[in-house]
């Protein structure tokens, strides 16, 4: 097993689907020769010939756009969204027809793509190269939405996203593209989509997270745990069709819970994890249900840092629910 | 052909000014016949909304001729991405009206298990009639999309999608016009001008000297005809046809044409459209068109018509027993086909519907009405 | 005071504030000499002329664009989008410009600006006619989201939206629009943004709601009390900036909550309200928190009635939380 | 003027082929000053971010002479709906260098207090330049609403929108030229096709034969100027003003030039732009060009070069340090500005950092650069 990047994993896996499936096609903004701005399509032109692999005009419309008739007619295209920033000019293609299409066609017509799209701060790119949209698209039946945190998950997530029967948003933290390493298998392998992971266990308190929030909660976990609180990490993973039953259990465990996101809290993905727990647990909860995320502020640029959770403030939430 | 001159081919007295045809009589006939299909289909469907029996429809009158001619270029194995005025083209490559029916009425035997309004067909035989959408001009990258897949694998398929004027202010306009264009994808863009976008006027959707000139900005051809003639249509479609089939890339054609009617059975047009407009169009009514040039032909006389019109009252009318009296979809239909498999909880929620509806009964139809 | 529909308030309101402030215009598809689909906008051409009541081209990023432009440059827009369902190609105007000029611009540069829309199922109107997308836009700082449910907040918070100094998604509940009658005072008042309105005093059970759902729950409300359970009914009229406080308190006064909407549930605005108790009064509470919504699929045509919360689920979950 | 000839007015050796440049030699100086001053920024900028001083910069050298031109034809009354490359439009209309450095240091002085990244300025004054977007295109539609408001108040002023080459395929440049030649608003699009948009080529942007023949599509002039001659581009924009500001209407300019460095700071050009092109346009640089002109009327020499440099790099180093020496935005900023009045949980929020921050200390900043 190489150890590799979450970046290289992406490559990897977009490598694998190529080669295995002469009907994957990747495409979208500078993807080509150029290998796509953070590099993750490196290679592909080269390999695959630029049927396969190439560059589209500026519209994030007509990516998604043609990436569903694509889909529609036999291929399987993975459409690259240079920031999850840009994806909004799509926003009506993705929850209007490539949601819908199964649906209103009584299964006549299907999906079956692939939108993959960095997001997430950390990088100094202000309020349009940092947001975090899950919710957006969490709040959409007819997609799925897989976020990875380690390279081992990056690369099975998405080969299991491309032989998905149905359209997946595949949101990437950019924040961890060339922080986090870890080995990878070689060749193709699938992690199952809608099933969480455990992180961490702990009997005192339970995170739910995911994406590049992950590294943040596993340091905070380090520092409870030297005040003897003992942290239950879950990187939720598929945020849609989530893992209910999952999130539930492991409520239930602790009775303690920290849900954390860098999104902005209002209306944000954690408002369903504590509305889940709210609904189906709340008898064994003996806190409240703490979230901590992104002010709801657009995102800044020079103090990104105060903006994003990290470990001080999960910490702190830890604390808060585990004193409580 | 050009872009902001009318090619027409059917002449006032139903001459063809020396155009080659190239068509059987009873290819002729199969367009005649799919005209007045339309027609009554349309009529019926008018008619079923005002007495309440379906809860909405958008009328074809006028524009006929736009789709059968379109229609009559296209193979069996070709795509189309339609809009919801595009009845003529079901019907002229054999799509039953039973089925159009169905999703009329919504009902159990709907391809789109009555989800949808009425007009949002969906057809996967006896062509690809891609499932019609609302969202005006999503359709168009669609189009190029799938066109892109046939050219990746060498077919020698297109995929032809169709929209009114109102939809070239569209998003998907310029996203699938430009894409095609830099692909050369094996395309036909067919803009239905009838003149109105519900109540907004060319006038107000575009100051451009036609839409056909639209292609300019995308580097292809474009070519305005008369929409009310079968022949133009169908002429300027097979070039384009052609085109796309050989690897030429793309064209836009503008087919000129009017809305006899309102824009939906919620729609009344005298509160927009001048009383002399419609007067004048009434002239120009496409079938009457294509009947000159039939009669010219020895094709046609009044008993044709009445075989015709008698041959398409019956069908529509057993059509309309049969969807009628076909019941509701299930209520298990809500939650199926969201994805392939039933996430777990999407299947609870529909659990708890059936679980609700046995402790407390069913819930009860509103009399809510399509406005629109 | 004239009794009035929800729509004729609508209107009232804009010839209202079209009188009152020169620089109010209307625009959108079909506003103009047709008067909107609806009729929301009917007379105002007539009375105000077409410079401040007018048709558009097909495109409703035009229709947003162009009215941010105008409210850059003094004038204050008042955009129709036909339905919400239209409104996505729009949501990068929305969401990317609109929200977030007045931060990105520290201050310089803001957008007074309304968007008005119906919204909501009950019309037979399927997929593309009966949706309802506030939970995409409250999760949008910058923005606020407001929905009436009677002819009197009609009218008042439409005019207290167009009087704000920032951008106002008015969603209409358009089930509502012919459906429900009520006085309306002449001429131009408020009701301010961000404060809840209690339809209903019981001190049982606490249900959340909006739009088109207040009578649906007020009718289920009816129905409870006939078996004994008194129900505190909220009208959250506002949802985002959200009367929280009002919330809570709301939450606190009986113990039992159910939220009702008509959208999916599935990260939707009701989780945010189940969060908000259960982050700050989970102590108090003696049941789950219980939501009634749309199902996590999208919106059918034949089957609408049974796919749209009804006193039926409504009264149920109340039973429910009442009973724990 | 024509959508498919290139407007040239300085030629080769200088001369301006009979043209009637029409401005005093003092305006002539402010144009240059304004090209040295505009290269002399860029080129700051990128040495501050390669050694780390600043976080990202978009390079402007090629460009300049295009927003000089531009700029020259605009009154300070007009509205400015800039791109992250129009350095110069700000510099010619006297927006401070320090200002604009601010911005660059996001520090606390900076106009967008911080929030943005380098290059989304945002000045009222001396003109309205209006609050830069990442989002490409979305600030057409918005100038074209600003226009309309110019035309319903009889203000005789006009809005000017400038993007790329890769912005015309954004839905904003769709919307945006329809809407104003429907309306007729008093607004000029400048279309500065630097031929790449990060690495896709022109001819992976469209096919159609420029970028000013576009106009065709929404019924308004398009005009091709070379984009490198100061003088074409404001002759182009002076008739486009003046149109605009008679009630004519919109028009299309699309200056021809070329980017003669990456698309930003994390950008490597050399992995896709052939170096013949590179060389090419380094004969074709706009401040040569412009500095031949000014020979031939006796207005340049190499010392006139040189006190201009000299003022400008004077300039630019006490903007740095004042900028460099500026803190960062207050915390506080980060709850503000995202409504007139700050909603309760907006304000708890920040009350709950500020309660933190004095528990547990400050956030310490990542080392996150941005990569693009
Ligand atoms: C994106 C979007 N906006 C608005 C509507 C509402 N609408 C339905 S049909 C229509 C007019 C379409 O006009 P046109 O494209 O000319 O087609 P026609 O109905 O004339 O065939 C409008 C505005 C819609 N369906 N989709
Ligand atoms: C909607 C959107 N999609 C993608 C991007 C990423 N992006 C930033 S600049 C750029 C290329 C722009 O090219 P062009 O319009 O020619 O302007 P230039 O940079 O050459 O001046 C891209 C794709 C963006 N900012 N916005
Ligand atoms: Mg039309
Ligand atoms: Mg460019």
């Amino acid at each position: 097993m190489a150890t590799l990047t979450l970046l290289q994993a992406v490559n990897d896996a977009l490598k694998t689907a190529m080669r295995d499936d002469p009907s994957v096609v990747v495409f979208g903004e500078d993807v080509g020769p150029k290998g796509g701005v953070f590099l993750a399509t490196e290679g592909l032109t080269k390999e695959f010939g630029a049927n396969r692999c190439f560059d589209t005009p500026l519209s994030e419309d007509g990516i998604i756009g043609t990436g569903i008739g694509m889909a529609l007619n036999g291929l399987k295209p993975v459409c690259e969204i240079q920031f999850q920033d840009f994806i909004f000019p799509a926003f009506d293609q993705i929850v209007s027809e490539a949601a819908k299409f199964r649906y209103r066609s009584g299964g006549q017509y299907t999906c079956p793509m692939v939108i993959r799209t960095p997001y997430g701060g950390g990088i100094r790119g202000g309020l349009y190269h940092s947001q975090s949209g899950e919710a957006y698209f969490c709040h959409t039946p007819g997609l799925k939405v897989v976020i990875p945190s380690t390279p081992h998950d990056a690369k099975g997530l998405l080969l299991a996203s491309i032989d998905d029967p149905d359209p997946v948003l595949f949101l990437e933290p950019k924040a961890l593209y060339r922080q986090v390493k870890g080995e990878v298998p070689e060749g193709k392998y699938k992690v199952d989509l809608s099933t969480l992971r455990t992180v961490r266990e702990g009997r005192n308190v339970t995170v739910f997270c995911y994406g590049a929030m992950v590294p943040v909660c596993e340091r905070a976990a380090v520092q409870a745990a030297e005040k003897g609180i003992e942290t239950l990490i879950v990187d939720l993973r598929t945020l849609l069709p989530l893992d209910e039953e999952g999130v539930i259990e492991a409520a239930k465990q602790t009775g303690r819970v920290v849900v954390v996101h860098e999104a902005p809290r209002f209306c944000g993905f954690g408002g369903e994890i504590s509305a889940i727990i709210a609904e189906n647990a709340i008898e064994y909860m003996e806190a409240p249900i703490a979230r901590v995320t992104g002010f709801d502020t657009p995102f800044p640029n020079t103090l990104e840092h105060h903006y994003m959770p990290d470990e001080r403030r999960v910490l702190d939430a830890i604390e808060h629910v585990h004193n409580y | 052909m050009a872009a902001t001159q009318l090619l027409t081919v059917i002449e006032p007295d139903g001459g063809v000014n020396g155009h080659d045809v190239g068509m059987t009589n009873d290819e002729l006939l199969h367009c005649y016949r799919t005209l007045l299909r339309t027609r009554a289909f349309d009529d019926t469907c008018m008619k079923l909304q005002r007495s309440g029996r379906i809860g909405f429809s958008i009328p074809n009158k006028g524009v006929e001729a736009t789709q059968v001619g379109a229609a009559s270029a296209l193979q069996k194995t070709d795509w189309l991405f339609p809009s919801y005025r595009d009845f003529g083209m079901a019907l002229y490559h054999g799509v039953p009206m039973a089925d159009m029916l169905h999703n009329m009425f919504g009902n159990a035997l709907d391809s789109a298990k009555g989800r949808q309004m009425p007009v949002h067909f969906s057809f996967v035989e006896p062509i690809k009639f891609v499932s019609i959408s609302s969202p005006i001009g999503t359709h168009l990258p669609q189009a190029v999309g799938a066109a892109y897949a046939m050219k990746l694998r060498g077919e020698k398929t297109v995929a032809v999608t169709s929209f009114g004027d109102g939809g070239t202010s569209s998003l998907g306009f310029h996203s699938g016009l430009n894409f095609a264009a830099v692909w050369k994808s094996p395309v036909v863009f067919l803009c239905q001008n009838n003149q109105w976008a519900i109540s907004c006027p060319s006038s107000g959707q575009t100051a451009s000297e036609s839409y056909a000139i639209k292609a300019k900005a995308y580097g292809m051809p474009g070519v305005l005809v008369d929409g009310n003639d079968v022949l133009a249509v169908r002429k300027a479609m097979l070039e384009a046809v052609d085109r796309a089939r050989k690897g030429l890339g793309p064209t836009l054609i503008e087919a000129f044409t009017f809305r006899m009617a309102g824009h939906s059975t919620s729609d009344d047009p005298t509160r927009y459209v001048p009383k002399e407009q419609f007067a004048e169009w009434e002239k120009k009514d496409p079938v009457l068109r294509f009947e000159k040039f039939l009669a010219k032909k020895k094709l046609w006389n009044e008993d044709v018509r009445a075989k015709y019109t008698d041959e398409a009252t019956a069908e529509i009318h057993l059509a309309v027993q049969l969807a009628e009296g076909t019941p509701r979809p299930g209520i298990e239909t809500i939650f199926s086909d969201v994805y392939r498999d039933v996430p777990a909880h999407i299947r609870k929620q529909g659990e708890a519907a059936f679980d609700l509806a046995a402790r407390k009964g069913d819930a009860s139809a509103g009399d809510g009405k399509f406005p629109l």
